[in-house]
């Protein structure tokens, strides 16, 4: 595939003078500084990271330049020319065109109107479609329909269609499994090759290294620098991001028997042939106690539907599902958590009250069941809650309302619910979607932590080497059946991609651009 | 990660009141409601006094206790129509029924058809997601046909207001309206059960995403049903305490204050979308409608430059109080 | 096929239903013939318009309680200009009603921006004002109507090309209500503008953010549900012959029509056949309990029954036929 | 037994009144033996709606149709296209424009002058009264006030302290007679449109002076002007029984005895408690077994021939 990119911008240069310039921005939210003086200057040609921990200021930028809420102070440049963005549609002609952190089709409308609304042209779109790696999209199918990883993709093809000067990602691939990742980077790289800038912010240092030529990183609403990307850079970006460094935390998978050791012979959870109309085939394995199961799938292999299933969300259409070696019938997600198994669903406007409070949301299992409709012991939540937050280190300055909360600290919030309720079987879809390093890291630790309380833990992502930090085996899906299983040790990038293409052991997969990199700067493995 | 700092920045005299204001919006609501007292004191200088003080307490209650019924359902994203139709229903077979049965078994029989239409409502609203509005629409429509049916079977033998009733509707004790006995008692209720019962919890989490409700482990329909026919009830001793306020059984009694007890929720600041709002701020727009019906009365005007009148104002004092309290 | 049944379904479902209808009337009447469609047309007149300036709002996620009070407005304004003039004069009055109830309704559409109060206390607002209005133009029922304008909806058109039998069932009401509604709803359904209505309704953020006009979208919207009110009070004064300032039973009739019309209250969803078809079916229901002479006490019964049976049968089989994996 | 198939279109429901002019309106259909079958649209609606009823009615092939209109002029179109269907017409409680159309009719002028006359002259031609009006913009309202304005155009010294709508809602009227109390406004008299009883409940109640009240004849409000101490008052008849009177003359003219003219008025009596001969008749008047809200003159001799018993039993030909 492509070659392992060398910048060919360094600051020093300068070859140009910048695209787009943006200094001293500034927003306030009532008592919270989202942006205190970001800037942030692009030159043509140049695709440019955005980089900072969850709340630093990242997504609100990037709805300042693009007209989406207006600023309290700042000047942005284009071109040189002063320009005053008051509307998406005034950045639009001024050929700033964002993909947001949340999609933003119209849910009810088809992807042609929604195309006809933006005044998209339609072959383009569907051209750049294909090239992303989605070959037989409907453009009559209703967004809503359409599962969140290819909105997201449908939102960049929509955006690249229209040839635009700035290009802005918000954690355009944080959503995507491997293999159409793969395929944004590329286009997004060639973007940058054909003389379009791109703003391209991302949790995964992999996909910076792989793709930018320099970056701005953010601490607190303020640009702390900026520097060039080039090998052995990492550690330095997660110190500006952070403010310190993170303690090195290489999470080690325990040996098989320490499991055995911990969980008993019984399994905590056993699945056997389970089937969901065409999405499930014959889905079977084992979760024991103490255990953290990974799940790797490429898109729309059913791994949702399985998730689902399991929560109680779904019912399935045979098969059987065993708890603690007791067969189980979920007809309700309550049944599920009754048998103590949670789910933090990967969509976190799934998971969340928007307009209640951080606490409320995550004391919300405490009042489900009919027995817990009365009063409430406030105390005791307030306890608890208050554990739940710390431990996840959420950012509550913005606590009023969760939708305040920046993406990831609303992702925090998902998980904070079950470790709050105590759950004892977690099954996580992609906890870490948008998660800054050192949180991750944080969440990495929190799972070996439960793990080593006895709990279990199934656990869906679209990041490969997550499977190595975390989990002691590794199941991998296709075609909605269970084709492989690794123990962790065997479970390298080769064998996962080959698995989850469907091909037999041994058979040579298409791994691309990230396989290439991956050598050179396992940038979290080693901070 | 990110430190917990809020930012130390000087703030205008302005901008803090508002801010105060914004974290506290009842103060804004009771102020714009003073306003309106006042202008009624100076259009008919003399006219707030104990007794006028009284009588708007006496019809901002029933008000309110629908209101109540508003603002539970519209939490969840809700609306409960039949409301009025309830309230008149159980009023008008109490003072049917008391004529010759046990107050008791009248009482029963009263409560008997706010408890089936609440039922009703919510397993279609729960269970088969009809929209509330539809449903209730349709039960209060279904419930005024049985009504007038039964009126039929009961010309005969006449009507009578208990006395208990009529006591309670308008009778003042130490210049207090007895019906508050029953009111601080409710509201108190209410108002606990919104902010400290797990209940009161779900009906938010319900209406704001009932999806994240449902992987918390929430039965919708059990919330869902439980909650209509907590309003149902409401709403049918609202009406029996309406009947000893009216003291005119009609068989429209109630449906006047439908329209007004959305208004006051929605005034209250309470959310038609769910999800957002409380009841304190509901009764205290229950009591500016009153205040401005009243205000309306004795203005000397065309009734079409009234009803103008009290359109703008209702519009002024929503806007104005949206104003206050959003942070932006 | 699928998509369209999932985006048709429902309302060739209704489609149907209204079929059965006719079939059971013809059953009940074996006398019901072309001239009672004709009345049967000009009865669904008024509701039609009101349904459609409804639908309109609904779709932009927002709702329109002051429908009946600007058809009573419009109504009466029509009717006290044309009281004693000439009628040629009645050719200026129409479109000046029509821009009437156009520029009121952008009105509404530019408070609830302006305000960024809920849609539903604006409208609740503009309620009382412009019935307060048309009482100011009209104390009591009164006016007059062009005899031109009140033959427009009598008697039938002769459609070229058709035997005189075929043309009996084309009576002028209902091609007056397809050309009415068909001038706008077709190409505004074509035009970015609609879709823009659909946008902000279906979501109001994304809609942002992809560029569209949000605020001149939704006073458009607003102003063309005056628009339709508008013809609403025309067809009303041009029925009756006079104008009437208390409002008819239009906004509750017109929010249930919506909802049984397969529009979905919150916005984004739905079109305008749906809702028309809807209001056929209620008219034609109320035709057949009528002709079986049902007790008028038990009609109201009946009535909310169906609303609620066809509502709960709708939603019913939503939730069986939902691809598995689809939103609970 | 009967052989006539009788529509009958109303446009209020809910309203003790028109439930009496309904159920009068059964009851003399059974009574008369001659009606097979009733066709009853009764509902809340407008002109409009009662134009779309009435051609129901005629779709149904009614032999007459008895309306209460919801205005005069408003359903002209459908009236003349019933009498051209050969359906008799019988317009009762208000009149209508449509010259084909019988009426016979409450003399809603006649009766608010009647009462406000009474009223100006209890408060000794001068002082301040409060006006009570019915619902703003319904035609009985207007016509109601051209009456009550010619008796106040025949005593200068009489003015209107206030005026307002109760809308014919009780807790409406109840609402604003306390606000206007609360206010300290002296008065000398208080004319409402029908809507009686709660008024002098609501003087009771708040130990306001007790000045004269003026209202219909319904039950309660009888009751009050029997029993309440001090309270001086008159109730005008509107009796709700001219549904029964339109049903016999519908049926008159369906058996071919055309009466004299179109129009027949049925002017409202003045019972008062200010007398002892109009004490005497407000005791014999009185009902206390109807509901509050029915009007207690259930019949008007001539015209109606049914008993107590069967107008309140509500009940029509083979039910
Ligand atoms: N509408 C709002 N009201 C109040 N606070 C807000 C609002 N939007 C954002 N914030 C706050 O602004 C800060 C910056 O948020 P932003 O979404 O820009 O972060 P981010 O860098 O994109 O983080 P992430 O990586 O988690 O997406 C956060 O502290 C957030 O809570
Ligand atoms: N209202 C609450 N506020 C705070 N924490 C709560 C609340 N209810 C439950 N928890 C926490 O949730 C976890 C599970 O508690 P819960 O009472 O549901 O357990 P349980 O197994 O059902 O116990 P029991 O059988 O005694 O009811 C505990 O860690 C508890 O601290
Ligand atoms: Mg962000
Ligand atoms: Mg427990």
């Amino acid at each position: 595939m492509l070659e392992p990119r060398t910048p060919v911008l360094t600051t020093n240069e300068l070859p140009k003078s910048p695209l787009l310039d943006a200094t001293g921005v500034a927003k306030n939210y009532g008592a919270v500084a989202a942006l205190r003086n970001a800037s942030l200057s692009v030159l043509p040609g140049e695709v440019h990271a955005l980089m900072g921990a969850n709340g630093a200021g990242k997504s609100t930028l990037v709805k300042i330049l693009t007209g989406a809420i207006n600023a309290d102070a700042g000047r942005i440049l284009i071109r040189g020319q002063l320009l005053d963005v008051r509307s998406p549609a005034a950045a639009r002609r001024a050929g700033l065109l964002p993909v947001y952190q949340e999609p933003s089709l119209i849910p009810d409308l088809d992807v042609l109107s929604n195309l006809r609304l933006t005044g998209t042209p339609v072959e383009p779109f569907r051209a750049w479609v294909r090239e992303l790696g989605i070959p037989n999209l409907d453009i009559r199918d209703t967004a809503r329909d359409i599962p969140l990883a290819i909105l997201r993709v449908l939102d960049l093809a929509r955006a690249l269609a229209v040839e635009p000067d700035v290009l802005l990602l918000d954690e355009m691939t944080a959503a995507l499994p491997a293999n159409l990742a793969e395929k944004v980077l590329e286009v997004v790289r060639r973007q940058g090759d054909a003389g379009r800038s791109v703003i391209f912010i991302s949790h995964r240092f992999v996909e910076i290294s792989a793709l930018c030529d320099r970056a701005t990183v953010l601490r607190d609403g303020s640009t702390v620098g900026v520097v060039d990307i080039e090998p052995g850079i990492e550690e330095k970006i997660v110190e500006m991001m952070l403010g310190t460094r993170i303690e090195k935390t290489r999470v080690a998978a325990r040996a098989a028997n320490d499991v055995a050791v911990v969980g008993g012979s019984r399994p905590r959870l056993s699945v056997r042939n389970l089937q969901l109309g065409t999405k499930l085939n014959d889905v079977s394995f084992d979760l024991a106690n103490g255990e953290v199961v990974g799940v790797f799938a490429l898109e729309g292999q059913g791994q949702d539907e399985l998730f689902a299933t399991l929560a109680g969300s779904i019912r399935p259409t045979g098969g059987t599902i065993d708890v603690d070696g007791a067969p189980v019938k979920f007809s309700h997600p309550s049944d599920a958590i009754q048998a103590g198994i949670a789910y933090v669903p990967g969509d976190r406007t799934e998971a969340l009250a928007m307009q209640r409070s951080v606490r409320e949301n995550i004391a919300l299992p405490f009042s489900a069941g009919l027995r817990k409709w009365g009063p409430i012991r406030m105390r005791r939540e307030q306890v608890v809650v208050s554990g739940a937050i710390g431990r996840l280190q959420i950012d509550t300055r913005a606590q009023g309302e969760v939708q305040r909360l920046s993406g990831g600290n609303q992702q925090k919030v998902t998980i904070a619910r079950w470790i709050a309720a105590n759950a004892r079987t977690i099954l996580c879809f992609d906890p870490t979607r948008g998660i800054d390093v050192g949180t991750k890291q944080e969440i990495y630790k929190l799972l070996r932590e439960l793990a080593g309380q006895g709990k279990s833990v199934l656990f869906y992502t679209s990041e490969m080497e997550e499977v190595q930090r975390v989990c002691d085996r590794v199941i991998v899906i296709f075609g909605g059946r269970v084709v492989d299983t690794f123990p962790v040790e065997e479970a390298d990038e080769p064998a996962l991609m080959r698995a989850a293409y469907g091909l037999p052991r041994g058979a040579r997969a298409d791994v691309g651009i990230l396989a290439d990199v991956r050598p050179a700067s396992d940038a979290e493995a080693a901070s | 990660m990110t430190d917990i700092a809020t930012m130390p920045q000087p703030v205008s005299f302005g901008r803090r009141i508002k801010r105060f204001m914004a974290d506290r919006p009842l103060i804004p609501l009771i102020i714009l409601l003073v306003i309106l007292v006042v202008i009624l004191q100076i259009l008919r200088p003399g006219i707030v006094n104990e007794r006028w003080l009284a009588n708007t307490a006496k019809f901002a209650i029933p008000l309110a206790i629908l209101a109540g019924c508003q603002t539970m359902t519209m939490l969840t994203g809700g609306i409960d129509l039949s409301v009025g139709t309830v309230a008149t229903m159980s009023a008008f077979i109490m003072a049917t029924q008391i004529v010759n049965q046990d107050p008791a078994v009248a009482f029963l029989l009263a409560m008997l058809p706010a408890v089936l239409i609440g039922l009703v409502n919510g397993i279609g609203v729960g269970v088969f997601r009809v929209h509330p509005l539809i449903m209730t629409l349709g039960t209060s429509l279904i419930g005024t046909g049985f009504l007038q049916v039964y009126q039929r079977t009961v010309i005969a033998s006449g009507a009578k207001i208990p006395d208990f009733l009529n006591w309670l509707g308008t009778g003042v004790t130490y210049g207090f309206p007895n019906a508050l006995l029953l009111f601080v008692p409710v509201a108190v209720l209410i108002v606990f059960m919104l902010n400290r019962t797990g209940f009161g919890r779900l009906l938010y989490a319900v209406g704001d995403n009932e999806r994240a409700a449902r992987l918390s482990g929430v039965r919708y329909w059990q919330v869902i049903v439980a909650l209509y026919v907590l309003s149902s009830l409401l709403a049918g001793i609202t009406g029996l305490l309406y009947i000893g306020l009216i003291k005119a059984p009609s068989l429209s009694l109630a449906e006047p204050l439908v329209l007004p007890s959305v208004a006051a929720a929605v005034i209250g600041g309470t959310s038609i979308f769910g999800g957002r709002g409380g009841y304190t701020g509901t009764i205290i727009g229950a009591l500016i409608l009153t205040v401005l019906t009243t205000l309306l009365t004795i203005l000397q005007m065309p009734e079409g430059g009234r009803r103008i009148l009290f359109g703008f104002i209702v519009l002024f004092v929503t806007a104005a109080y949206l104003r206050i309290v959003e942070d932006r | 096929m699928s998509r369209f049944i999932r985006n048709q379904g429902w309302v060739a479902g209704l489609f149907a239903l209204l079929i059965f209808l006719f079939v059971t009337t013809k059953l009940i009447q074996p006398g019901y013939g072309s001239g009672d469609f004709g009345s049967l047309a000009r009865a669904v007149l008024p509701y039609a318009f009101a349904v459609a300036a409804q639908t309109v709002v609904v779709i932009a996620g927002g709702i329109d309680l002051s429908v009946a009070a600007m058809m009573a407005l419009t109504s009466v304004t029509a009717a006290s200009m044309m009281n004693g003039a000439s009628e040629e004069y009645a050719l200026f009055v129409v479109p000046f009603v029509l821009v009437l109830g156009f520029v009121l309704g952008a009105l509404n559409g530019v408070l609830i921006v302006v305000t960024r109060a809920p849609d539903i206390v604006v409208t609740l607002a503009t309620l009382f004002v412009l019935q307060g209005a048309a009482l100011l133009v009209l104390g009591a029922p009164g006016g007059a109507a062009a005899e031109w304008l009140k033959a427009s909806v009598i008697g039938t058109v002769p459609i070229p090309g058709l035997p005189d039998w075929a043309d009996a069932w084309a009576p002028k009401a209902l091609v007056l209500l397809v050309v009415c509604l068909c001038i706008i709803w077709i190409p505004l359904r074509r035009s970015r503008l609609g879709l823009s209505i659909y946008a902000i309704g279906s979501n109001e953020l994304a809609a942002f953010r992809s560029g569209v006009p949000v605020a001149r979208t939704r006073i458009i919207a607003y102003a063309l549900s005056g628009l339709f009110a508008a013809m609403g009070g025309l067809s009303l004064t041009i029925s009756t012959g006079i104008g009437a300032p208390i409002p008819g039973p239009y906004l509750l009739a017109s929010v249930a029509a919506v909802v049984l019309g397969g529009v979905a209250l919150g916005g984004g969803k739905g079109g305008l056949l749906g809702p028309i078809i809807a209001v056929f079916v209620l008219r034609l229901v109320r035709t057949d309990l009528t002709l079986l002479a049902i007790d008028p006490n038990v009609t109201a019964i009946i009535e909310g029954l169906i609303m609620v049976a066809v509502v709960m049968f709708g939603a019913f089989i939503t939730i069986r036929g939902r691809p598995v994996g689809a939103t609970p | 037994a009967g052989k006539y198939t009788i529509g009958i279109s109303n446009t209020v429901q809910g309203n003790g009144w028109r439930e009496e002019m309904i159920c009068a309106m059964k009851a003399q259909a059974l009574a008369s033996g001659e009606v097979a079958k009733l066709n009853i649209a009764h509902r809340n609606t407008d002109a409009a709606g009662q134009l779309e009823d009435i051609r129901n009615l005629i779709s149904a092939k009614v032999d007459a149709i008895v309306v209460n209109p919801a205005d005069p002029a408003g359903i002209k179109a459908g009236l003349e296209e019933a009498t051209k269907a050969g359906i008799v017409v019988v317009a009762v409680d208000q009149a209508v424009t449509e010259p084909s159309a019988y009426i016979i009719s409450n003399n809603q002028e006649q009766y608010a002058y009647l009462g406000a006359k009474w009223l100006f002259q209890q408060m000794g031609g001068k002082g301040e009264v409060f006006y009570m009006r019915g619902a703003a913009g319904a035609s009985a309202d207007s016509d109601r006030d051209k009456g009550f304005k010619k008796a106040l155009a025949e005593f200068p010294d009489v003015k209107v302290a206030q005026e307002v709508f109760t809308g014919w809602q009780q807790d409406q009227a109840k609402q604003q007679i306390l606000s206007f109390l609360a206010t300290g406004t002296p008065i000398n008299g208080i004319w409402t449109s029908g809507i009686d009883n709660v008024i002098v409940d609501a003087l009771v109640e708040q130990q306001a002076p007790m000045v004269p009240v003026v209202g219909a004849d319904n039950a309660g409000f009888v009751g009050q002007l029997n029993t309440v101490k001090g309270l001086v008052g008159a109730a005008v008849t509107n009796p709700g029984s001219i549904g029964g009177a339109g049903v016999t003359l519908a049926l008159q003219i369906l058996d071919g005895k055309k009466p004299a003219q179109q129009t027949v008025l049925v002017n409202p009596e003045l019972w008062e408690n200010a007398t002892d001969a109009g004490k005497a008749k407000l005791k014999s008047a009185a009902d206390p077994s109807l509901s509050p809200e029915w009007p207690v003159s259930i019949s008007i001799p001539d015209w109606t021939t049914y008993t107590k018993d069967q107008i309140v039993a509500c009940k029509g030909p083979g039910e």
